[in-house]
């Protein structure tokens, strides 16, 4: 039955977690081309390298993203992924799906490709792993005419932005990320598309700042939920967790596998506040709003005692990315607060979006992050040019060189000075 | 009418973007989004979600290999159509959620999860080790300095009781990445297993003009290691490139912007830790995943170094920090030379940051604590 | 029989190296040097030690202007003959300590003190504001960008108050540097005075080949904006350099290697303040100081504005701080946004690290505090 | 009287604090060339600039250091500083002098020099304050011959070594700082005189971590005091701590002036230490000391009930400097526990210092500070080269990119690769 003989690969079958390597046997019952697979990771698991040739341009009419070639170096040995190309599919906001959609999807998948997927690529997408060169057309026919869906980005664009679920399903959502997510992806199709930009862009939305879609980590662009008037309390809920009520388990029952003792107001909350502005007065919980740096901990460990303020909207950072070439970098915060508003399109968001985009375009180096053109330029000229004013926000400490680049019209009488004059004064 | 190849731009559609969120939501979900109130976390894996009218949503939350069949969607998908009126979901790290709209739904949507066998544990939530995010690996990439899935695997069966228990002292955020590209965005992950190249790149001198811009290639490195070079060929003279080995950290940009500079190689070729990122804005800022063990070999089919590796850093944790302390803050808190000694990880040079800003992490302090590694000075 | 200018090496005595500490010790100090057990600061500038068997030195602390004449000297050693049998000893910052072995020796030594007028203030001890640490200045080196003896005295004498009391949260360290080569070693202190210049080097081009080695001077520049030229001079063409202005960010460097590139100017050069350095090792590790306000001028004979903002400075810290905190803990518990709004010093670009390393200090996080700088965006 | 017109300067004469114009003014009296000094800097204040020239090299035969020379930019308005160099002399260790002393080294300075003098200069040389090229062999001459006492350093040499004033008079000194600061001093009158180094070299020697001379911060080479044992208790002091005798004030008095209120020993010392390693057990203070990183915080502010560890020794941390060119450093921790032993002539610390030397001195390049090399060869090198064994404590934290140096010996099978081979197996 087994076209290739597979025994590293089965010492994967074993074990508690589900096995990728079952599951792409029990699909070769119906795909063939899934031996394939088998017998050339195989060949990797031997060998300890892989067999994928480098890279390979293709694509749809039309599009410089969503598909990522792929061929194999030992096509000989395995026909079946002679061509490996990815098919990346942009998925719907959150996450969220319908059986019937997803079915579609597999029988298109079934129908042109490998029978083999990731649910979900790294960025977001939904990765359908290896086809042909002649089915990608047919594919995307198919994809857009009867699932009315498209392909997510790849290369030099905007990337498929990805956001948490957000308020569809968490309490603290500072905003609709689903919603923004969508409507911009929709919005900036043609960026995702059509390759226009110095390098990759990744927009991220999250509700709130515990960042559960990695967005000041992973995206060029970060919008992360957050509010600006005070958390709200509930004293009496507040009781109910210092009692140790079981309705009321600390951290939303997070910790419910461990031996931690009794539940501990001052231990578990008070004292981690990263910004001490916490406190017991009369029986209650007391919170110096001004001091807070709205971290989420005291909300996450008693979401029945506390929630976001009401005033809601988010910050925006800029400027993560992986460590190729001069280190990884954290997303920077650019914008302390801004309104996430449907009824303007996002137009305080977009305005942003559209002015890094206009800078970065213009002097941004081939394959340049945007975070990395930041760095070139410096912080100082970066916000000037996206026109906003510094503030100590943006920087975790001041300065500690003295190394001020002060400008010509800073200085009075300019730069322009006359030595012989000079020397008349002070003899040489 | 199907894809007509004579006509391609017939009929053509494009730029629909993803389908639309709304459609896609559970009843539940749907009717409530917006006022949630809070959340419990029932049990491991089971999350309930209570509406500002009280309405209920019970979420299942199971592990998946990512690497997912048609057939394995199918059978999520009879599972959703089964108890979900035909919805589910993923996470952002890769699990699936089935959702249910009253507690009652709940065992019985856990027993027909459970009739798949092993095939969809429960777990992933609080203080768990949930799902690894994790790339391609030998699976699909071209420039992998491991596999992924594999790894991935034999990692998930070392650690399966914490994926399926909440006893940690915090969520335990584990990332692979199959090379330097790091599409798994490990440097802000708890636990890092990172595919790394340690030999020079190889120069295909046949093919360097045909497949690259050598320019591009030379303007690729961040060490300028990568020089012009004319090459003999086939007894002709062609332009090419070299290599400074001295210079090269192996990062591979080369071989992303010329293919006829491969990396790869079975000896050099393995994984590096790296622990005690963090994303979330929670308590402390977001942290990156500094470099503990620089190397373990690719020991297929199990990784049998890194599932070691990677269980003793976990279990050292799990027992040393105090609630609510992840990994990273843990170490900072009884500081990293304290790390080395309660892991029993060996400390090398390697750690030592020696690229730029490198001079931001030396100790300018005589603040430190005696360790084993002090034990030769103060014998 | 002195120095011979017609033989100059006959007799010539060299390397003896400083005078052995030893033979300088006071008797009480010599009798217990190593034997200390504790001290004690009986008010402020007076200090106890006392030894393992009991005996006890007590010293009187004076501030002293640091420039000082023979006479000057001459009328501490008077100080030192009449009460502290001809022994006196200097601080690491500059001030005169007088010791006596017992108690009842304080008072009468204090009242001869006292003589001489305000001459010898006495304090400088504990939480305080100690004497400033600070360098040449106009009075004797060639690349200030300030004077240093001026602004000390005037700083001093606005914050006297503080000198001779002990009611700040912790020491206060200030240092003054005229000039970025930072002699006063400013880069580690609770606030400092720092000279900088704001316009780029003139070229003096009929000199520079007398008075430089251009290829030196071309190297000297961190940031490689000093370029070889050819100028003509008298009509002649000379091989000089030029200044890149753009690039330049007025370190001084240049001139330090070459007399031919003065920087200094009337209205170019002033003062800019640091704050939040500290050099001890106690509770926090070293730290660097902090660029807070870019540019004062040099107001001659008395720096109000760098006066006004020393004082703003201490006054906001010393409200707020709690009893042990150095400014710069301070200011990075409260966050640095808030120490901008506390002090009321107006936050500028200048303050945001644009040089070498600079990542390290943008805020990477959404953790920050809404100030009066966040207004317009939370209105 | 005044031979010059000092309005400005007059401005300096007002206020409580000690005034040098002052000073001048009076020492004018017998030395006029005060009143030339006064009078060029009255210049500078009213032209808001200096009025020295750049430089100068003049000196002592066979010494390349200890002057500096000065020349007036205006002399012929000041002839009186139309020379006036500066004669650093080496103040011996600690800072204590004998009156007697001091008394010969003025009668020296009048004779010879300005009468104007910096007790001391920043290094910690006594700063004789300008005087003649003509007078400086004159000058010398007494001074060795005389006085008994010698130039310190300047230009690209050791510079005069410092200390705080250790065991003489603090109860904290982990070894004898002015014993080894003097013995290596006079060990290195070469290294100090004779310029042969690539760039200023400074020791500092500071008897424990409150680093009372600024050793971390300002020397190439610091000597910083620590322990290895335990801090030594004493409940009993605790006790009258705790109990608020006023014999054992908190932090030794140092806070009598504020309204802090009464002692309270968890929120003064246990809740500051920075590792949180100490605790109250049954009325008696606990420290858990291989938590304790020695910062000295809590005997700082206890001197009566807590006292480093009985034995000691020293930490040796390398490469401070000012911030020209690429920002200041802070020493590093290179050697966490050295013996400072005069039995020995303190050889574990001289052995450090000469492998540093030979290395630097053949690596450095001209004008680079040590700091500025090991930041160059980067610190794992400069540890090799020092055979030193890298140890976590010489770094904060590990490095957070993953660009590792591998040596190809660490490598099986080392880097030379056959790419026709390598074809073979992998099509291109
Ligand atoms: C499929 C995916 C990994 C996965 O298994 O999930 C992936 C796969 C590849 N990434 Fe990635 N990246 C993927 C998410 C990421 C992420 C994570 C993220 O987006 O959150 C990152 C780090 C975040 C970031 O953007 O910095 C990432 C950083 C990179 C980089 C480094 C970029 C940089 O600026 O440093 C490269 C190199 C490049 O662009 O040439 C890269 C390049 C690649 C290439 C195209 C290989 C190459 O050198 O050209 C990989 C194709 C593999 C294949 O053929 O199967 N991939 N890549 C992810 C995209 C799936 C999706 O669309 O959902
Ligand atoms: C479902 C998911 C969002 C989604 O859109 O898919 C999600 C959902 C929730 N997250 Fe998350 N987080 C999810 C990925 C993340 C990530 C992203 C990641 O890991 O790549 C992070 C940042 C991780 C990091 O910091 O490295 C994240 C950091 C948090 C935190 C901060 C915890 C901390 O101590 O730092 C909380 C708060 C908490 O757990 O107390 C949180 C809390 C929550 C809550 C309780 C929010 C709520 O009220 O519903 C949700 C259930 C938590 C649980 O599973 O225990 N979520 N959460 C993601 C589930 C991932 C999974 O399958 O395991
Ligand atoms: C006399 C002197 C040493 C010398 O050899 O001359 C000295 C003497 C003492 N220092 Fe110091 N320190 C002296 C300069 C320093 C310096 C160096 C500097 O400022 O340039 C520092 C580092 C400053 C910094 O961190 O920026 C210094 C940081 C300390 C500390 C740490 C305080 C802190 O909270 O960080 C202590 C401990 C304390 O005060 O509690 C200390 C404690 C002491 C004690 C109590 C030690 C003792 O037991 O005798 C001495 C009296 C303290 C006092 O005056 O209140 N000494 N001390 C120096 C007096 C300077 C002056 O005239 O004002
Ligand atoms: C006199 C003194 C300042 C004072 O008023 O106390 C001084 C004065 C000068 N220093 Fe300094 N430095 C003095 C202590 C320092 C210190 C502090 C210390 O040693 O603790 C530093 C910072 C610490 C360090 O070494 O990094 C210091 C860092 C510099 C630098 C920058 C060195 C660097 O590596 O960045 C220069 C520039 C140079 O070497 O060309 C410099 C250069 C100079 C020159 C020679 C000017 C020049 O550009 O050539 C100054 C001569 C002034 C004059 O003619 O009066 N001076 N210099 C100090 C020496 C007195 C003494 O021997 O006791
Ligand atoms: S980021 Fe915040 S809003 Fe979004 S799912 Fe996580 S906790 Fe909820
Ligand atoms: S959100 Fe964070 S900073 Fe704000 S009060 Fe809660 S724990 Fe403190
Ligand atoms: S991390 Fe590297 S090897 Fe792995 S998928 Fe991304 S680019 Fe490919
Ligand atoms: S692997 Fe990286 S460091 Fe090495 S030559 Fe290629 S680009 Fe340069
Ligand atoms: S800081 Fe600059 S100007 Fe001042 S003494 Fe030192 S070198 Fe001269
Ligand atoms: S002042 Fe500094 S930056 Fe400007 S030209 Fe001179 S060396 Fe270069
Ligand atoms: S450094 Fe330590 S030993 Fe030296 S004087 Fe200061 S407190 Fe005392
Ligand atoms: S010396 Fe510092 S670290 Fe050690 S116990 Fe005392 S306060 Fe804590």
């Amino acid at each position: 039955m087994a076209k290739h003989e597979t025994p590293l690969l089965d010492e994967l079958e074993k074990g508690p977690w589900p096995s990728f390597v079952t599951d792409l046997k029990q699909q070769a019952a119906t795909k063939p081309e899934c031996w394939d697979i088998l017998g050339q990771l195989e060949l990797s698991y031997k060998e300890r390298i892989t067999h994928w040739k480098h890279g390979g341009i293709v694509g749809v009419f039309g599009y410089g993203g969503g598909i990522v070639g792929r061929y194999s170096d030992v096509p000989k040995l395995f026909p079946g992924v002679e061509h490996f190309h990815t098919v990346r599919i942009a998925q719907p906001s959150g996450l969220y799906y319908s059986t019937e959609n997803l079915r579609s999807l597999m029988n298109l998948w079934e129908k042109y490709g490998s029978g083999v997927t990731n649910f979900h690529g790294s960025t977001g997408d939904m990765i359908l792993l290896g086809t042909r060169t002649e089915n990608l057309e047919p594919l995307f026919w198919d994809l857009t005419h009867d699932l009315k869906q498209d392909l997510g980005g790849s290369g030099s664009n905007l990337r498929t932005p990805a956001c948490c679920l957000g308020n569809s399903r968490c309490e603290w959502s500072c905003y609709d990320t689903q919603e923004i997510c969508n409507s911009l992806t929709q919005r900036y199709q043609d960026e995702i598309h059509r390759p226009a930009f110095p390098y990759k862009f990744k927009f991220k939305f999250s509700g709130c700042p515990n960042d559960c879609v990695a967005a000041i980590a992973r995206s060029d662009f970060a919008v992360i939920g957050t509010w600006k008037d005070n958390i709200r309390i509930d004293q009496a809920a507040v009781q109910k967790y210092i009692a140790g009520d079981a309705e009321y388990p600390a951290n939303a029952g997070a910790h419910k596998g461990g031996n931690w003792g009794k539940f501990d107001i001052q231990k578990e909350v008070i004292a981690l506040c990263p910004t001490d502005c916490m406190w017991m007065e009369g029986g209650e919980l007391k919170i110096d709003d001004t001091e807070c740096t709205r971290c989420m901990h005291c909300i996450n460990v008693m979401p029945r005692a506390l929630r976001p303020g009401a005033e809601k909207g988010a910050t925006i950072c800029i400027g993560a990315k992986a460590p190729i070439l001069d280190g990884a970098q954290f997303a920077t915060m650019i914008i302390p607060f801004v309104e996430v508003d449907k009824e303007n399109d996002f137009e305080a968001v977009v305005d942003v979006i559209e002015k890094v985009w206009d800078w970065w375009m213009e002097v941004g180096k081939n394959r340049e992050r945007v975070g990395e053109t930041m760095q070139r330029v410096g912080l100082p000229t970066f916000l000037s040019v996206m026109e906003i004013e510094p503030i100590p926000q943006h920087v975790k400490e001041p300065r500690s060189n003295p190394y001020v680049f002060w400008r010509e019209e800073e200085v009075p009488g300019g730069w322009e000075r006359d030595v012989v004059e000079f020397r008349k004064r002070h003899a040489a | 009418m199907g894809y007509d190849p004579k006509n391609p731009m017939v009929g053509r559609i494009t730029d629909l973007g993803p389908r639309y969120y709304g459609d896609f939501l559970p009843p539940v979900i749907k009717a409530n989004k917006g006022t949630w109130l809070y959340h419990e976390i029932v049990e491991p894996g089971v999350l309930m979600h209570v509406a500002e009218n009280g309405a209920k949503v019970f979420t299942i939350r199971c592990g998946s290999p990512r690497v997912a069949t048609v057939n394995y969607i199918r059978d999520i998908c009879d599972i959703a159509d089964k108890h979900c009126d035909g919805f589910l979901r993923f996470t952002t790290r890769n699990n699936i959620e089935f959702m249910v709209d009253s507690k009652d739904k709940v065992e019985p949507l856990k027993a027909t999860i459970k009739s798949y066998g092993s095939k969809f544990p429960i777990g992933g939530t609080g203080a768990c080790v949930t799902n690894i995010v994790h790339t391609q690996g030998w699976l699909h990439c071209h420039t992998p300095a491991t596999d992924a899935s594999g790894p991935v695997k034999a990692v998930m069966d070392d650690l399966f009781e914490y994926f399926g228990s909440m006893q940690l002292p915090a969520q335990v955020r584990i990332a692979l990445a199959c090379c330097l590209n790091m599409c798994g965005a490990v440097h802000a992950s708890d636990i890092a297993i990172l595919g790394i190249h340690r030999k020079p790149p190889m120069i295909d001198h046949a093919r360097v003009t045909g497949v690259c811009e050598i320019p591009l290639a030379i303007a690729s490195c961040p060490l300028g290691a990568v020089k012009p070079f004319k090459a003999i060929v086939n007894g002709e003279e062609v332009k090419s490139v070299k290599v400074n080995a001295e210079r090269c950290m192996f990062c591979g940009n080369c071989y992303t912007m010329c293919p006829a500079m491969p990396l790869a190689d079975p000896e050099g070729d393995g994984i590096a830790i790296l622990v005690g990122g963090k994303v979330s804005n929670s308590k402390s800022a977001p942290k990156f995943s500094k470099l503990v063990v620089p190397f373990l070999p690719n020991n297929t089919p199990r990784w049998p170094e890194v599932v070691a590796c990677v269980r003793q850093i976990l279990v050292a944790y799990a027992k040393d920090a105090k609630k609510y302390e992840r990994i990273g803050e843990w170490a900072e808190r009884i500081g990293w030379e304290k790390f080395f000694e309660k892991t029993n990880l060996p400390f090398t040079e390697k750690s030592i940051d020696d690229y730029r800003l490198a001079y931001d992490t030396w100790r300018t302090t005589t603040q430190f604590k005696y360790t084993s590694h002090t034990a030769a000075y103060t014998k």
